[in-house]
């Protein structure tokens, strides 16, 4: 296999993917419909032998394809011999969880919930969503701890939320030798999210209370 | 859910725990954090525990140590707000004001959690209407996959699934020990032996009356105590200015009053 | 939900589909995009709450859009306003034995192919090891109970077991309605064993297991 940073296999493999029917476009549209977890650009990169930045233009490309988009009369034409629509497509392309991955669109989650039986999690309960919401924004974290600010023994819903996959084990914090949790990648497809990093800010629902990680470990159990 | 007490839900939607409790009995009095009137959360709480009893509710273990972290957090407070707003001097009334605000901060913390976890749950139930492409691999692609490497006996597989179907010990929770203390002194018979003393001699000085205290712990013990005597009118204070001897003195008459009729606050029975 | 015979349904049933973004077509295509069993024309057509006639136009219109082709001048512009492109897309729709499905484009096998195969093992991991000796030891069995016996999500150690064939679907549970799995007569044949009856007993290695299912029982989610 010709190497990516090699000019001479990089135009071989430009070349040979463009005389694909759709090209390197179409190309990445036949990866994404294999994969089950989202794909990083990396990966796909690699695996269609293009530079991060192609890969980058063509998933943008795509998303807006399927997004459809209201094209002026001059540039319909053009619009369309290239393969693009005016209209949204029943699916759309995320960036999700560090990858990128297909999603059916929303608008028609009661239709495609019919067929889709697994995978439609029940609802969280309000302890379960408590108890997620101080690992997120509190992780690496032991349950004590997580205990200690919700107020109540927080083991049975923790247990509930591992098996749910939006948690998992992160080590023992060395010190106490306690089991630390921290949220799964799951969480964030679960959340349309890329980080933990695109979480909502706490501050504003903590007033004046800035030094609050201090109080915290000082009054640590 | 394990954690929701039906109990609770007559009174406030959405129980999970003491500081829940705190906060929905704080939104009910619509009162300013700051400005918490404890001794009707307090009252408020003790009525809600004595109602459970009367409709013979069993108290379950998780239930009943609940309680005991309410009524910890209540005698915080309540603890806190004794003392006076100006100057501090000594270590513990630093400590003490110190609880106060973290125990504020807790609060704080806590309902700030509650509602990025309702945002949480928004964006999680909306997310929902999205679902991913995850399809088996086409059978092309699957056969091109390499055979698998299998290495394991029938007996090694069947030892795998002893192991992974073994009930697992709850694995060992760290358990909160800052609440613990070395003995156990109970606020009732630290009561009485107040009574005897202020009937014997009244009034007696605060610091005359936990001179024999062995332990800070029966010093707390007896400060409660008298906070539960003054609730049942059975003692006065007099302090003549801030930080001084604070004078106890003994009201009710010798036969009015015995540890019995003590709030049952701290020694509720099961 | 107003059934499909009522006409009155139907025209219900209709323009709201018409009011969603891209229409019948679009949600048939999100339909289509993930559901992981091929869907046959009557399971689509119910679920859309359209007439057989119609769910058979949209597939061939969106096997016709997927597969592009020429448009001619007069054409074009009527074509790009209904969201139709002339360049053919990565995937494809294919009707297999009577069921439709959207798969990636033959001719970008070797691509997607390559990306498959990339970072595959030949092992099983511990974790996919050890849910396939819960499932072969609690055959039939859900994926809920398996994560709750194992403590963690399974989703994608099962996934990647029935594509290894070493579990199989084996129906429905009557109460849940949750997929079951049993292993497979290749996962027979790699245990050198022919039947499960084969499998050694549990007993020496899990002493006191009679309780076991009760255990589980109770701590099912």
């Amino acid at each position: 296999m010709n190497s990516a940073d090699s000019p001479e296999g990089r135009n071989d493999a430009q070349s040979w993917l463009r005389h694909l029917p759709g090209g390197a476009k179409a190309a990445l549209e036949a990866v994404l419909m294999v994969v089950d977890q989202p794909a990083t650009e990396d990966e796909l990169a690699a695996g269609l032998e293009l530079t991060l930045g192609e890969v980058r233009k063509l998933l943008a490309d795509l998303q807006a394809d399927y997004n459809g988009y209201t094209v002026k009369a001059p540039d319909e034409e053009q619009a369309s011999s290239a393969g693009f629509g005016s209209s949204p497509r029943g699916f759309e392309l995320r960036n999700i969880a560090g990858g990128w991955r297909i999603y059916s669109r929303p608008d028609f989650a009661d239709i495609v919930g019919k067929y889709v039986l697994e995978g439609q999690t029940a609802r969280l309960t309000q302890a379960a969503l408590e108890t997620l919401a101080v690992i997120a924004y509190r992780q690496p974290v032991s349950r004590a701890r997580v205990s200690a600010i919700r107020g109540v023994n927080v083991d049975s819903v923790v247990r509930t939320l591992a098996q749910r996959g939006l948690i998992e084990d992160a080590g023992t914090d060395p010190e106490s030798g306690a089991i630390l949790y921290r949220t799964t990648s799951y969480f964030l497809e679960r959340m349309g999210i890329s980080s933990v990093a695109g979480l909502p800010e706490l501050s504003p629902h903590l007033p004046g209370l800035e030094g609050i990680a201090e109080f915290y470990d000082a009054d640590r159990m | 859910m394990a954690e929701t007490k039906p109990g609770f839900e007559v009174r406030l939607a959405n129980f999970t725990g003491p500081l829940d409790l705190l906060l929905g009995l704080i939104a009910k009095h619509q009162l300013d954090i700051t400005e918490v009137a404890i001794a009707t959360v307090t009252d408020e709480f003790i009525k809600y525990i004595r109602k459970l009893q009367e409709l013979g509710e069993d108290w379950a273990l998780d239930e009943a140590s609940e309680f005991l972290v309410i009524a910890a957090t209540l005698l915080d407070l309540k603890a806190a707000r004794l003392l006076p707003a100006g100057e501090v001097e000594s270590d513990e009334d630093i400590a003490l004001l110190e609880a106060r605000d973290l125990l504020f901060a807790r609060l704080l913390q806590y309902k700030a959690f509650k509602q990025v976890a309702g945002l949480l749950g928004g964006t999680l139930h909306d997310e929902g209407r999205r679902f991913p492409r995850q399809v088996a691999l086409e059978e092309h692609f699957a056969s091109m996959l390499p055979e698998l490497v299998w290495k394991h006996t029938p007996e090694q597989f069947a030892a795998l699934a002893a192991a992974a179907l073994r009930p697992k010990a709850p694995k060992p929770t760290e358990v909160g020990l800052g609440h613990l203390h070395g003995g156990t002194v109970s606020v009732k018979e630290q009561a009485e032996i107040l009574g005897i003393r202020l009937q014997q001699e009244s009034p007696l000085t605060f610091r005359a009356l936990t001179a024999d205290a062995d332990s800070t712990l029966v010093v707390v013990a007896r400060f409660l105590a008298l906070l539960e005597l003054y609730r049942d009118r059975a003692v006065a204070f007099d302090q003549l200015s801030p930080l001084a001897d604070l004078a106890i003195h003994w009201t009710a008459g010798e036969r009015e009053w015995s540890a019995e009729n003590l709030s049952e606050e701290y020694e509720e029975q099961p």
